[in-house]
């Protein structure tokens, strides 16, 4: 039962991961990169069911952490271009100075 | 002979992605798509190790409870001390979490010259940097 | 009183293995969603889907079938993480591309049709 | 008992036999502790001192493998097929003293050069990472794990890159120089790597001496046969051989000078023992496929390196570029020694190997405090240095003489050795390449002298031709340092019998018994 | 020797992760916009790290995990925003000679494959000799149910200290080359500190509620933070016991206080960690590790000899000596890491539009 479910989830991974390679915009990359980790923690979770091992979850909730540290890091490399500056006052002085495209 | 085939696929592709690193490496002028070219490179030899290590029906080699803690006879004894459960080979993981640690550092101090570089050349690129010395060259002597 | 220990064992199985199917359902769903839809926001909708309720009951399925031990304290951990980080994380990338000035393509103009384009559409 | 009384009452035996452990520990602990002393001066006081006290371990190791026994060291106390053992014999107990006494000058030579070429901020961790460098050759040089080795060459290699971009202060070129040097260095450990990854997929072992044991009974089968062409390539980059040398000349020219120094003479040095080391003492000379592999790669790529080197050499106007391809055309030197595969021309190889670090680290020395002195970079800028600066004068030219090979240097005496053993296997084309290579040792050395004693000094506008040239003063201590190298160059041609004798007990073992 | 059925199950699962890795790995030559190579070599380790858990390496897919898809991404992204954005495609000459050079030496490896061992072979000389007697003498003679921490820490305790080392080394290579940023001052000018440029930052007003459009991110963070912190130190002293251990805690927390640095600035961070004190914790790490070996060479036994440690029972010794140096490297490994990010993130306070 969980073999299936477990090559089902690989087959959603692929289709992410054709999204991934083939996104036009910048943004649909961090949306598929975002998606994938979310789906290899969950992958990661059946996998460990499948071979009963319960190893594979600290693996999965390490992973959630770093996706999400990741996901942020691009974002705000992208958004406001300075990995350094709170984003709070990276975001007041864009909309003080009326700069906000 | 698909005996063969299934039992040596797994080196195959790791040695097609070993290529694809190295080619990275070599083809590009671009020094960050160089490091990641490394990087490909050294993580599909950790790959090479770790299928290297795989026992068909193992379990990675962490003992739930330790089997026969403190039997006095160290291997030979009465019962077998892994109770007939199959571990898959530990040594080459130790090998390849110093080398992941090795390629991170190395991938550190890269990156750090990268950075210095774009700031000393204004550029990144390969032949950019080249033709900006041989100015230099010709300008000095 | 019949026994019905032995059912609800036979319940929790069935009732995990249909949570873990309609989870992996949904995430197919989502993937296509995702490789589909012709435009960004429309994609974030698809990767909702698979972020919350596909999670949701895949971890669900897991915890039920496997009963109460330290894994489903782990896979809760797990769950906790991936409903407060997933959210999260498609907020503030629909939040960057916006401020980044991507517009949704709105439904006034209609790309042609592929067909309609082969047939040289007015 | 107090930890003091504990130590003393352990007395120096207990110390003694621990070691080959604390001649690779004590350097890396000190480098971080320099880290934490975060002053320059006090941090590169203690590194002379920590320096001091490795090259004082290595003489104790090498005085006790003299009469050619092996120390066996085996860390953590475990046995050798588990644990890590550490193996010392007369190769490379002669190497770690080479490496101890050439960190030990280089500090001595490099504290006005350091002070002048680097932000006062960075001393500190400079001779942390210098001190973290020498642990690492240490620790590549007498380690008797296979993958041990490669943790320690990238100990050395990552600090190495480090230390040559600290240069980029003084010419920014240090900076593409140290990022071509980490690639094509990351590039050879991956391959040492893989090879080593084979050899444990063929014999199921990492240690070197169990790897030897187990391959010289099974026939040479594919794997054992591509890891040991992935091993001689991995090194081959490490050790600058002829094809993979395209990193070397940059390094050592934009390095800072002390770097370059030490670089010089122990950096490449190593690389080939440890080359060495997995040809002969892990994979059996015999097998064919090993010595198809000698004569049909090994030598060529040596006797090409010795020319085409030497004449690029010549061609140079950037005074450590020349000395950076002559050390490429040395190790060709080196390589057609090993390639020999006769006790005779691999003890010639080590013998060359040892004055080769010797005479390199002279010239860099004299060259560097040129470059402190007069801020001399290209050769025609050396003219008039006979008079302007006398002793680096006199220095560099005996260091070159010794170079060349000319008689009553210790150049010669490798020289020497190495054409008898050539002429002992028949080769008259490698006489013919060592030849041609002296003549242009001797061409592009003699560019040099002749512009230091046949042409004046540079007149400043100002003073006219007659007035004497000043003489410039050079630091005391570099001087010394100089002249213990210049000292050290000459007087081994006079009494060679301790290089000479632990090179021939050494390839005596190697070639003889497998050696480990 | 016949591929029994629970084989086939992962041999399934093995197939599919490595044509996604071939996918990835044949994508990543032909891009060229730096961003796309970046996340893919981000996913690349990513499914790396799927696969060693398929194939039972489960600390190294912990640490591949951690390291190359967690923190290499987020290096390659400091050091991507302060180079350019598009790399150049490569001259077609280049691209033949590069393809030369590969293909001779995938022949080599190719030709090696054919006396190489089935995938999966228990009795193939790797998995037969010293792999197996690990498995036996852990038991009596070090006693942690987790072997590969047993090895790394106690057998062969002196490469992990060669690790340490190498760890060292690069974290003094980022601050000799980068420098590692210097605390700011009030005024938001951050003095010249030494050769880097590091420009003066616009002065930093106060931040108005209503505007603050990332209220949402800073409230996780407030929460998920501690989470993160607490589950590097579950790693760090679970590490006996399963997957984990010092290298893999301490990446965990550096890349806790990178998140704390990312949503809350670099001078609340460097306010909370100060750099001299990242730049002792490096050193720090590895003086903690030698100390113990000079220790229990004082103590009579040989370099990282723990049965010294507590002569009454060496399985004691063992396990003192294996969770100190797992501090020792926990210490270093986060100081490292933060070292790195500090020098690569106060680089440059903001960039302009004209220079991207």
């Amino acid at each position: 039962m969980i073999f299936v479910v477990t090559i089902m989830m690989t087959a959603a991974m692929a289709m992410i991961l054709a999204r991934l390679l083939r996104g036009p915009e910048l943004y649909d990359r961090v949306l598929a990169v975002n998606s994938f980790g979310t789906k290899t923690v969950l992958f990661l979770c059946l996998f460990s069911f499948l071979i009963d091992r319960p190893d594979g979850i600290d693996i999965a909730i390490l992973y959630a952490l770093m996706n999400f540290i990741g996901t942020i890091a691009v974002l705000k490399f992208f958004r406001y271009r300075s990995l350094d500056i709170a984003l709070a006052q990276m975001a007041l002085r864009r909309a003080v100075s009326g700069e906000d495209r | 002979m698909v005996d063969f085939i299934v039992g040596h696929f797994n080196y195959w592709v790791i040695i097609t992605l070993m290529m694809t690193g190295l080619y990275v490496i070599i083809s590009t002028g671009n020094l960050v798509k160089k490091l990641v070219g490394l990087g490909v490179f050294q993580t599909s030899v950790f790959q090479l190790y770790i299928t290297l290590s795989k026992v068909a029906g193992g379990r990675p080699p962490i003992f739930d409870k330790l089997p026969g803690y403190g039997t006095e006879t160290k291997y030979g004894a009465a019962v077998d001390p892994l109770l007939g459960v199959i571990y898959s080979n530990p040594l080459p993981h130790v090998l390849i979490l110093t080398a992941i640690v090795v390629g991170v550092s190395t991938l550190a101090v890269g990156l750090a010259l990268v950075v210095r570089i774009r700031e000393a050349y204004g550029s990144i690129e390969g032949d950019d940097i080249d033709e900006a010395e041989y100015k230099i060259e010709i300008a000095s002597s | 009183m019949i026994d019905i220990m032995p059912y609800l064992e036979i319940l929790r199985y069935v009732l995990a293995g249909a949570l873990l199917f309609g989870g992996a359902v949904f995430m197919i769903i989502g993937a296509v969603g995702m490789l589909r839809l012709p435009d960004f926001y429309a994609r974030i909708h698809a990767a909702g889907i698979t972020d919350t309720l596909a999670t949701v009951m895949l971890i669900a399925g897991m915890m039920l079938h496997s009963g109460f031990t330290q894994t489903t304290a782990k896979l809760a951990l797990v769950a906790i993480f991936l409903f407060l980080t997933s959210p999260t994380a498609t907020h503030a990338v629909a939040n960057a591309a916006h401020k980044a000035g991507l517009k949704p393509r709105l439904g006034k103009v209609q790309p042609p049709h592929p067909r309609d384009k082969m047939k040289g559409a007015k | 008992m107090n930890f003091i009384e504990m130590i003393t009452n352990a007395g120096g035996g207990h110390l003694l036999a621990n070691a080959p452990a604390l001649v690779v520990a004590i350097p890396l602990i000190a480098g971080a502790v320099a880290v934490v002393l975060g002053h320059g001066k006090l941090a590169w006081v203690w590194s002379v001192l920590i320096a001091l006290v490795t090259f004082g371990f290595s003489l104790i190791l090498l005085q006790s493998v003299l009469g050619g026994e092996t120390i066996t060291y085996a860390m953590g106390n475990w046995p050798a097929p588990l644990g890590i053992t550490y193996h010392i014999d007369a190769l490379n107990a002669l190497l770690i003293s080479l490496v101890s006494a050439m960190a030990l000058l280089a500090l001595l030579y490099g504290w006005p050069m350091v002070e002048r070429e680097i932000d006062p901020k960075k001393h500190a961790m400079f001779f942390g990472t210098f001190l973290l460098c020498v642990g690492g050759l240490i620790g590549v040089a007498i380690a008797g794990d296979a993958f041990n080795v490669f943790v320690f060459l990238e100990v050395s290699s990552i600090s190495t890159y480090v230390l040559v971009a600290m240069g980029a202060q003084k010419n920014r070129q240090a900076l593409t120089a140290s990022f071509n040097y980490l690639i094509l260095g990351t590039i050879g450990a991956t391959f040492f790597v893989i090879g080593v990854g084979l050899l444990y997929m063929a014999t199921g072992t990492l240690n070197m001496a169990d790897i030897s044991r187990i391959l010289a009974d099974s026939e040479g089968n594919r794997v054992v046969r591509a890891a040991f062409a992935f091993i001689v390539i991995g090194l081959g980059l490490k050790t600058a051989m002829f094809p993979l040398h395209t990193w070397l000349p940059n390094a050592y020219t934009f390095s800072p000078s002390m770097i370059g120094v030490f670089l010089a003479s122990t950096a490449t040095k190593v690389a080939f023992y440890i080359l060495i080391r997995f040809l002969f003492s892990v994979f059996h000379a015999g097998a064919s496929f090993e010595t198809a592999m000698f004569d049909f790669v090994l030598a060529p790529m040596a006797m090409v390196a010795m020319i085409v080197c030497s004449v690029q050499a010549s061609f140079q106007s950037d005074v450590r570029r020349l000395l950076a391809y002559s050390s490429v055309a040395q190790v060709g030197y080196m390589l057609l020694g090993l390639s020999l595969g006769t006790a005779a021309g691999l003890a010639a190889g080590l013998l060359h190997m040892f004055n080769h670090a010797l005479m390199k680290g002279a010239l860099f020395m004299a060259v560097g405090l040129a470059g402190l002195g007069l801020g001399i970079t290209r050769v025609n800028e050396l003219r008039g240095l006979g008079k302007t600066m006398p002793l680096v004068a006199a220095g560099l030219t005996v260091a070159g003489l010794s170079l060349i090979g000319v008689p009553l240097t210790a150049g010669f005496i490798s020289k020497y050795y190495l054409v008898i053993a050539v002429l002992e296997r028949g080769w008259w084309w490698a006489v013919v390449a060592i030849v041609v290579s002296s003549v242009l040792a001797i061409f592009y050395v003699g560019r040099m002298i002749e512009a230091m004693y046949l042409q004046n000094p540079p007149t400043p506008s100002a003073a006219h031709e007659s007035d004497p040239p000043i003489q410039v003063r050079s630091p005391v201590l570099s001087m010394a340092a100089l002249y213990v190298l210049v000292i050290g160059s000459v007087w081994f041609f006079f009494d060679p019998s301790l290089p000479k004798g632990l090179a021939d007990t050494a390839a005596g073992l190697l070639i003889g018994g497998g050696g480990l | 020797m016949g591929l029994d059925v629970s084989f086939d199950i992962f041999i399934v699962i093995d197939l599919i992760i490595m044509s996604m890795l071939l996918v990835v790995g044949i994508a990543l030559v032909r891009l060229n916009n730096l961003f796309a190579v970046v996340m893919l070599y981000g996913v690349y380790s990513l499914l790396a790290a799927i696969w060693f858990v398929s194939l039972d390496a489960v600390d190294v897919a912990f640490t591949e995990a951690a390291v190359g898809a967690g923190i290499s991404t987020v290096l390659m992204l400091g050091a991507m925003l302060l180079t350019s954005r598009e790399a150049k495609p490569t001259p077609a000459l280049r691209r033949w000679l590069s393809l030369g050079v590969v293909g001779v030496t995938g022949m080599a490896l190719f030709y090696a494959t054919f006396d190489m061992p089935n995938f999966g072979d228990a009795n193939s000389p790797a998995n037969s000799y010293v792999g197996l007697q690990y498995m036996y003498d852990t038991i009596t003679e070090v006693g942690v149910p987790n072997v590969v921490t047993a090895i790394l820490a106690s057998y062969r305790a002196f490469d992990t200290f060669g690790e340490v080392v190498v760890v060292l080394t690069a974290g003094l290579g980022v601050m000799l080359i980068l420098g590692i940023g210097t605390t700011r001052t009030r005024d938001g000018e951050s003095p010249q500190s030494g050769d880097e440029t590091t420009q003066s930052a616009p002065p930093v007003t106060t931040v108005l509620a209503t505007e603050n459009h990332h209220i949402v991110l800073q409230v996780v963070a407030k929460i998920l933070i501690p989470i993160i912190v607490l589950y590097a130190l579950y790693v760090q002293f679970h590490g006996d016991y399963g997957p984990g251990g010092g290298f893999q805690a301490g990446v965990i927390f550096a890349s806790a206080v990178i998140l704390y640095s990312l949503i809350f600035g670099m001078d609340e961070t460097r306010r909370a960690i100060p750099a001299k004190v990242v730049q002792f914790g490096t050193a720090l790490g590895v003086l903690i590790f030698g100390g113990l070996g000079l220790v229990t060479i004082a103590m009579g036994g040989k370099f990282l000899d723990y049965d010294v440690l507590t002569a009454a029972d060496p399985i004691l010794g063992q396990h003192v000596g294996i969770l100190i140096i797992e501090v020792g490297v926990l210490v270093t490994v986060a100081s490292v890491m933060l070292s790195i990010y500090y020098g690569f993130a106060g680089r440059y306070r903001e960039l302009k539009d004209q220079d991207w």
